[in-house]
Order: C-alpha cells, then sequence, then structure tokens
C-alpha cells in the first residue's frame, strides 16, 4: 500500500512554472482597474516579456535589437537639455505618480531618491541603483553628456534592456521638462549633487 | 463599559468625582508656550546646569517623526522628576513626570517630532535642575509614494 | 482607533519591577487634516498615574507630542510579586480609563 | 592629491552610511519594544465572538484548517489547501469565506472595509492579530504537499519574477538583489529561506507610519499599487499565490507576531 503511494507521487509529473502568457491571463482574471491603473497594464510589452522569460539576461542579439527600437522612440527636445536643478531636487524627491490612488495630470515625481543617492544633503536614499553623486563633476555639463542623461531618464531600457529604472518618459510619467530639471539636478555645477 | 464612561464623564463635568485626586493638574501655560525657554519658565525652571548623569537613550535617526522612542533617567541622588523638551516642535514640552518614593527616575515613550531637533531632559533634585540633551534626526523612509 | 483598551505588563527585574503599559488612543494634535481635508480636533491624555497597591507612585502630565497609541515603561523600586499596580488616565476631552494588574 | 581628498570622502561617506544603517536598526528595535499590536489582538478577539450577518453568529466555528474553533496554531498552518472550497487560502481569504458561509454575509459588504487606517481598523485587520497571535512560539508549517497547494507555491515563484505594470516591475526589482533598500528600509530577498522567514514569523504587524495593523494581503496589495499594476483582488489566486510562495519558503520558523514594521 505505501509502496503504491510512493510510486503514484513518482509518477505524477512535476509541476511546471506557469508561462509568461499564462500568468498574463492568471493576472487579467485577479485584478481589476482602479483610478489610473487600467488593465491594459497587466498586458506584457516586448521589453517586459523578453525580460520576465530570460530573468533578465536576454541574448545579445534580441538586446540589440530590442534596445534600438527603444532609442527610436526617444523624443529629444530641441536645444539644451538642462534645466533648474532646484525644481529637478523636488521631483527627484517625490515618489508620487502613476499610482491608482495618484490623481491623473497631477505633477508626478521621478522616485530617485528611492533607489540614488544624489545630494549629500539627503541621507535617506536608497541603493538599487548606483550613487550618482558628484555625477556632474567628473562628466561635465556637454551637450552629449546632457542627451546621454535626457535619454536615460526618459528611457532607460535603450540604454540597458532589463534594468530595473522605469521608462519615466516613455511611460507617461515626468514630462519633457521635468526630465531636463532632473538633468540640471545631475550635471550643473551649481547642484548639491556636484558639491 | 462605554456607558460606565459616559456616566464618569457626565459626573467628572459636574464635579461629582475626582478619581485621580492626587494630580497634579495639567499646565496649561507651559504646555502652550511656543517655545523651549518660556515653557520652562512656566515650569518654574530658571536655569538648568548640564549634567552627564541624565541620560537619553534614542536613536540618532528615526525613520519616521511620528514614533521617537526615547528612554530617560537619571543618576542623580533625589531626582523627583524628569520633563521632556522637544527644541523644535511647535510646542517644546512634551512631558512632566514627578516620581514619589517608589518609583525610579525612568521612563520610556514614543513621542512625535516634526523636524529633526535636539530633545533636552530636565531633572528635578533637592529644588535644582539639571540637563541634558541629544540631536535627533528625522528622515524619510519608504517609496514616498 | 478611538479611546479603547489599555494593556499592561508588570514583572519584576534585578532590584525593580518593569511595568509596561499600552494605551489605545488618537493623541490628536489638533493640526491633522482627515479625508474630507476637516481639521481633527484636539484629542489626547494630559494626565497619567501609575500606584502601586493604592500608593501614588508616578505622576505625569503629557503633551499631544506624545504618539498615537501611548506606551510607556515605568521602574517602580523593589516590588514583590502580588503587588498591585493601577495606571489610569484622563485626556483633555473628559475622558478616562485604567487599568490594574498584579505584578507578575 | 585629489584622489586622496576623494578616497577620504568616499570613506567617510561610507562610514557615514554604516553608521545611519545601524542607528536605524537601533530605533526599528526600539519603536518594536513599544508596539501596541497586543491592542489589535484584544479587538481581534472581541470580532472573533460577536454575532454577525445575517445569521448572526460568531465566527467561533471558524474551521481556520485545525478544526472549527480551534486557533491554537492555525495561523502556523497557513496558507493551505481547504477541502470544502477547493482552493488554498491564507488567514483573510478563509476568514472571507466563514463570513459568508457561517454569517451569511456577502462577499461584497463583508470586503467592502477590508484594510483600514489609524482611525477605523479594519474588521480583517484586527482578527488577523489576534489569531496569527494564537500561534506565538509555534513553528510555521504552511500546506506544501497538496496538488493545488504545490501549483500555488510554483504560482508565487513565478509571479514574484513577472516583470508588468507602467513601470516594468516585478517583485525582484526590488527584492532581488541581498544588501539594497529603497531609500532607508532594506529590502528582504524573498526567495531566500532567511529573509522570508523573518517575514513569514513576525506578518500581520503594527506599522509605525501609518499607526496601523497591516497584512499581508494589504502588503501584496500596496506593493502592487506601487509597481503601478492595477488592483489585485482580496484574496485572489495571485495574491494568496505570493502568500504561500513566501510563507513556503519561510516554513519551520518559529512564529513571534504580530510584529513592528517600519
Amino acid at each position: 500500500m505505501k509502496r503504491a503511494l510512493l510510486l503514484l507521487a513518482v509518477a505524477m509529473p512535476a509541476f511546471a512554472q506557469p508561462t509568461g502568457r499564462e500568468i498574463e491571463k492568471i493576472m487579467q482574471r485577479d485584478f481589476h482597474p482602479h483610478g489610473q491603473a487600467t488593465m491594459d497594464r497587466v498586458v506584457q510589452d516586448g521589453v517586459q516579456r523578453v525580460c520576465t522569460e530570460s530573468k533578465d539576461h536576454p541574448p545579445a542579439d534580441i538586446t540589440k535589437s530590442l534596445e534600438a527600437e527603444q532609442m527610436k522612440a526617444i523624443q529629444f527636445p530641441e536645444g539644451s537639455l538642462m534645466g533648474d536643478w532646484k525644481r529637478g531636487e523636488a521631483i527627484a524627491q517625490s515618489g508620487r505618480g502613476m499610482t491608482w490612488n495618484d490623481k491623473p495630470g497631477q505633477a508626478a515625481g521621478g522616485s530617485c531618491y528611492n533607489c540614488h543617492q544624489l545630494s549629500p544633503h539627503e541621507m535617506s536614499y536608497g541603493t538599487i541603483g548606483p550613487s550618482l553623486r558628484g555625477f556632474g563633476k567628473t562628466r561635465g555639463a556637454g551637450p552629449e553628456v546632457q542627451r546621454y542623461v535626457y535619454g536615460k531618464i526618459y528611457n532607460a531600457k535603450a540604454y540597458n534592456l532589463c534594468s530595473n529604472m522605469p521608462r519615466l518618459g516613455a511611460s507617461g510619467t515626468l514630462t519633457p521638462q521635468q526630465i531636463k530639471d532632473l538633468v540640471g539636478l545631475l550635471l550643473d555645477p551649481a547642484s548639491p549633487v556636484n558639491e | 463599559m462605554n456607558r460606565i464612561r459616559r456616566a464618569l464623564v457626565a459626573a467628572l463635568a459636574i464635579g461629582l468625582v475626582r478619581p485621580l485626586a492626587a494630580l497634579a493638574a495639567w499646565n496649561k501655560e507651559a504646555f502652550g508656550a511656543k517655545t523651549a525657554a518660556d515653557a520652562l519658565k512656566n515650569l518654574g525652571v530658571p536655569n538648568a546646569a548640564p549634567s552627564g548623569d541624565l541620560h537619553i537613550e534614542a536613536p540618532q535617526i528615526a525613520e519616521n517623526g511620528a514614533v521617537v522612542p526615547i528612554e530617560i533617567s537619571s543618576n542623580i541622588p533625589g531626582t523627583t522628576a524628569l520633563i521632556v523638551v522637544i527644541e523644535k516642535n511647535p510646542f517644546p514640552l512634551t512631558a512632566r513626570f514627578d516620581f514619589k518614593e517608589g518609583a525610579l527616575p525612568f521612563v520610556k515613550v514614543n513621542v512625535k517630532m516634526g523636524e529633526t531637533s535636539d530633545v533636552r531632559v530636565i531633572g528635578e533634585a533637592g529644588g535644582k535642575h539639571f540637563s541634558a540633551s541629544k540631536e535627533i534626526k528625522v528622515t524619510i523612509g519608504g517609496c514616498g509614494g | 482607533m478611538a479611546a479603547g483598551p489599555m494593556k499592561m505588563r508588570a514583572t519584576l527585574g534585578q532590584g525593580f519591577t518593569d511595568v509596561r503599559v499600552l494605551m489605545n488612543h488618537p493623541m490628536e494634535t489638533g493640526q491633522r487634516k482627515d479625508a474630507d481635508g476637516k481639521l481633527v480636533p484636539m484629542h489626547f491624555i494630559q494626565n497619567l498615574t501609575v500606584k502601586v497597591n493604592g500608593r501614588l507612585v508616578v505622576d505625569a502630565q503629557i503633551s499631544q507630542a506624545v504618539s498615537r497609541n501611548p506606551v510607556f515603561s515605568f521602574r517602580l523600586k523593589g516590588g514583590a510579586k502580588g503587588d498591585k499596580i493601577e495606571v489610569a488616565w484622563v485626556d483633555n476631552q473628559g475622558e478616562s480609563n485604567s487599568t490594574e494588574i498584579a505584578v507578575a | 592629491m585629489r584622489t586622496a581628498v576623494l578616497a577620504a570622502t568616499l570613506v567617510a561617506a561610507t562610514a557615514y552610511g554604516q553608521d545611519a544603517a545601524k542607528e536605524i536598526q537601533r530605533y526599528r528595535e526600539m519603536v518594536a519594544e513599544g508596539s501596541p499590536a497586543e491592542l489589535f489582538e484584544l479587538e481581534g478577539e472581541t470580532l472573533w465572538k460577536k454575532p454577525q450577518g445575517p445569521k448572526n453568529v460568531s465566527l467561533e466555528q471558524c474551521d481556520l484548517g485545525k478544526g472549527p474553533g480551534v486557533l491554537k496554531g492555525a495561523y502556523a498552518g497557513l496558507p493551505r489547501y481547504f477541502k470544502d472550497a477547493d482552493r488554498v487560502m491564507d488567514l483573510e481569504t478563509r476568514l472571507l469565506y466563514c463570513m459568508t458561509t457561517l454569517q451569511g454575509r456577502t462577499r461584497e459588504e463583508a470586503t467592502k472595509r477590508v484594510f483600514g487606517n489609524a482611525d477605523h481598523p479594519s474588521e480583517m485587520e484586527s482578527l488577523s492579530a489576534y489569531i496569527a497571535g494564537q500561534s506565538r512560539g509555534m513553528k510555521m508549517a504552511p500546506g506544501v504537499s497538496h496538488r493545488k497547494e504545490k501549483q500555488s507555491i510554483e504560482l508565487g515563484s513565478a509571479l514574484y519574477f513577472h516583470r508588468v505594470g507602467a513601470w516594468d516591475f516585478s517583485c525582484a526589482t526590488c527584492h532581488g538583489d541581498e544588501g539594497k533598500r529603497i531609500r532607508m528600509q532594506e529590502l528582504p530577498v524573498l526567495y531566500k529561506p532567511e529573509a522570508a522567514r523573518a517575514v513569514a514569523t513576525s506578518w500581520p504587524a503594527y506599522r509605525v507610519s501609518t499607526s496601523s495593523l497591516v497584512t499581508l494581503q494589504w502588503r501584496m496589495n500596496d506593493c502592487f499599487r506601487q509597481m503601478r499594476t492595477p488592483e489585485p483582488n482580496f484574496g485572489s489566486e495571485t495574491t494568496v499565490a505570493l502568500i504561500h510562495f513566501i510563507t513556503a519558503t519561510g516554513a519551520g520558523a518559529t512564529y513571534a507576531g504580530p510584529g513592528t514594521k517600519r
């Protein structure tokens, strides 16, 4: 009897982890829209799907082509990309925006301090991303660096496909002006980040 | 229980009972003072000498100003009261504890702090006043959303 | 939570009795706004007493800057199993509560 | 010369960072000592025994897995498969089941306010505190052997790494690497037993920043909110699977809650 049970257990198939598409179906059943957080948000886009399936390590060729695709979609404003670092600091501090209890249309924040060190005066900073203290000191504030920083904030996935960082411009979280202000926070020699 | 409490409140209101007869009145002037100096003046504490025998156990950084744990105690012989003043709070005087025979001059309590501030403790012993203070930084925790 | 239950623990330490008491109280500062944007009126404990076998040992006055759901720890000299500890409070709206426990 | 100055600054900054982390740790320990979680247990006991709903009965005959009305150790055995409902349930999902079956309440009414606030704690939260408290000192042993229990844990594990929402997050985006934090909050890596044990043994918990008792269903809900997804249904397979995955990963540790959180 005991043996029979044991055999049965061995004969039972091991459970395979559900696939990304199966999970998507489960989430469509188990979630409901709330405020601005609508149900289209549980449908994965190409980047999310590739990164989930590869545990954030997709093959090099797929990475390259998807990064290029993301890069093409970045809209760079004309002229200088340096905004006001003081406004940038406030945006970096704020963790609001895009959640189901944030009001649509109200200015969002970049949640920057949640993950990065920036100004030395803010000691409550996260470490999921690298420290950005002194970022502009070593890199200067020339047009190329400005463009790099703007692009990275607008769509981090264009530079590193499975980056942890949200696509703050592409997702509609931050406005072009807000991203410029963050460029100022990082690059302006007068910004506390570069003290 | 609620009914009993309501009855008690009503009784209190018309002055029938005083369940806490030994109670010191709540010092309205001192608690209403907007500066530490005014609060201490109203408590009758003119000047307090710094003392190493008053202890404030508290974290240097509090993640949340709504709950800042502090543990205060005195090794000064004959300590009869401990007063807590949070310098930068809108109403700095936070508490006054009077210890009678049978209690040690020791309290642990959670307090609210509006911002980074010095927390001052005044000890009273034999009619003299002593003081110690400690800065506690208040930071932001969590996602901020 | 509106003003409600209390919970107390009294244990013998080395040469003293440790009293820890929890109180259910909003400790409103009068500066907080509710969900409708209206100021919540001041509501906080003002007086707190500790008695041992009926004798007053701690007499405290506190402000609205004590945290919501206050927790106090006191130390009483000596003490013995079975000593009765009573803690009572009164707030600025005239509400009061008390609790009693024997030292364990 | 410049390098030396820079190096010195870096060392100082790191030392400061470590000190800050140590002080925050001390802060948390002191806060935990003064946690009012017990007050919610008292309130929960009253609610457990209070007759409610169209049938006007209490929850005292609710079967949380150890038989009707048995509270001792019930929380330590959850989540688990329940034959009568033919699904895996965590504590809150099971309580909701008892509210609808025993008390005859509608799901809509019983879930109207599952997450409370400082002024009005929810019935679900106080009940959770009370019931979890009845497992203090017992080893966490959620169900892991039934076919549906295994499926649930697998689903939770897959969900943990599933990137989704307006910000492309999965659980692992924040809870994926050791030693990371959001602001000053350290982030446990919940697929590792050590970190999962600490979670399994301390929730539900008093949350200092909101002066309220919070549950694991709330934790999942609020994580999804901050992941910028739509809102998960209370007690859905998704939320239960994540809780099941974390609890199963942390199984074997001794329950010591309800705890205290930031």
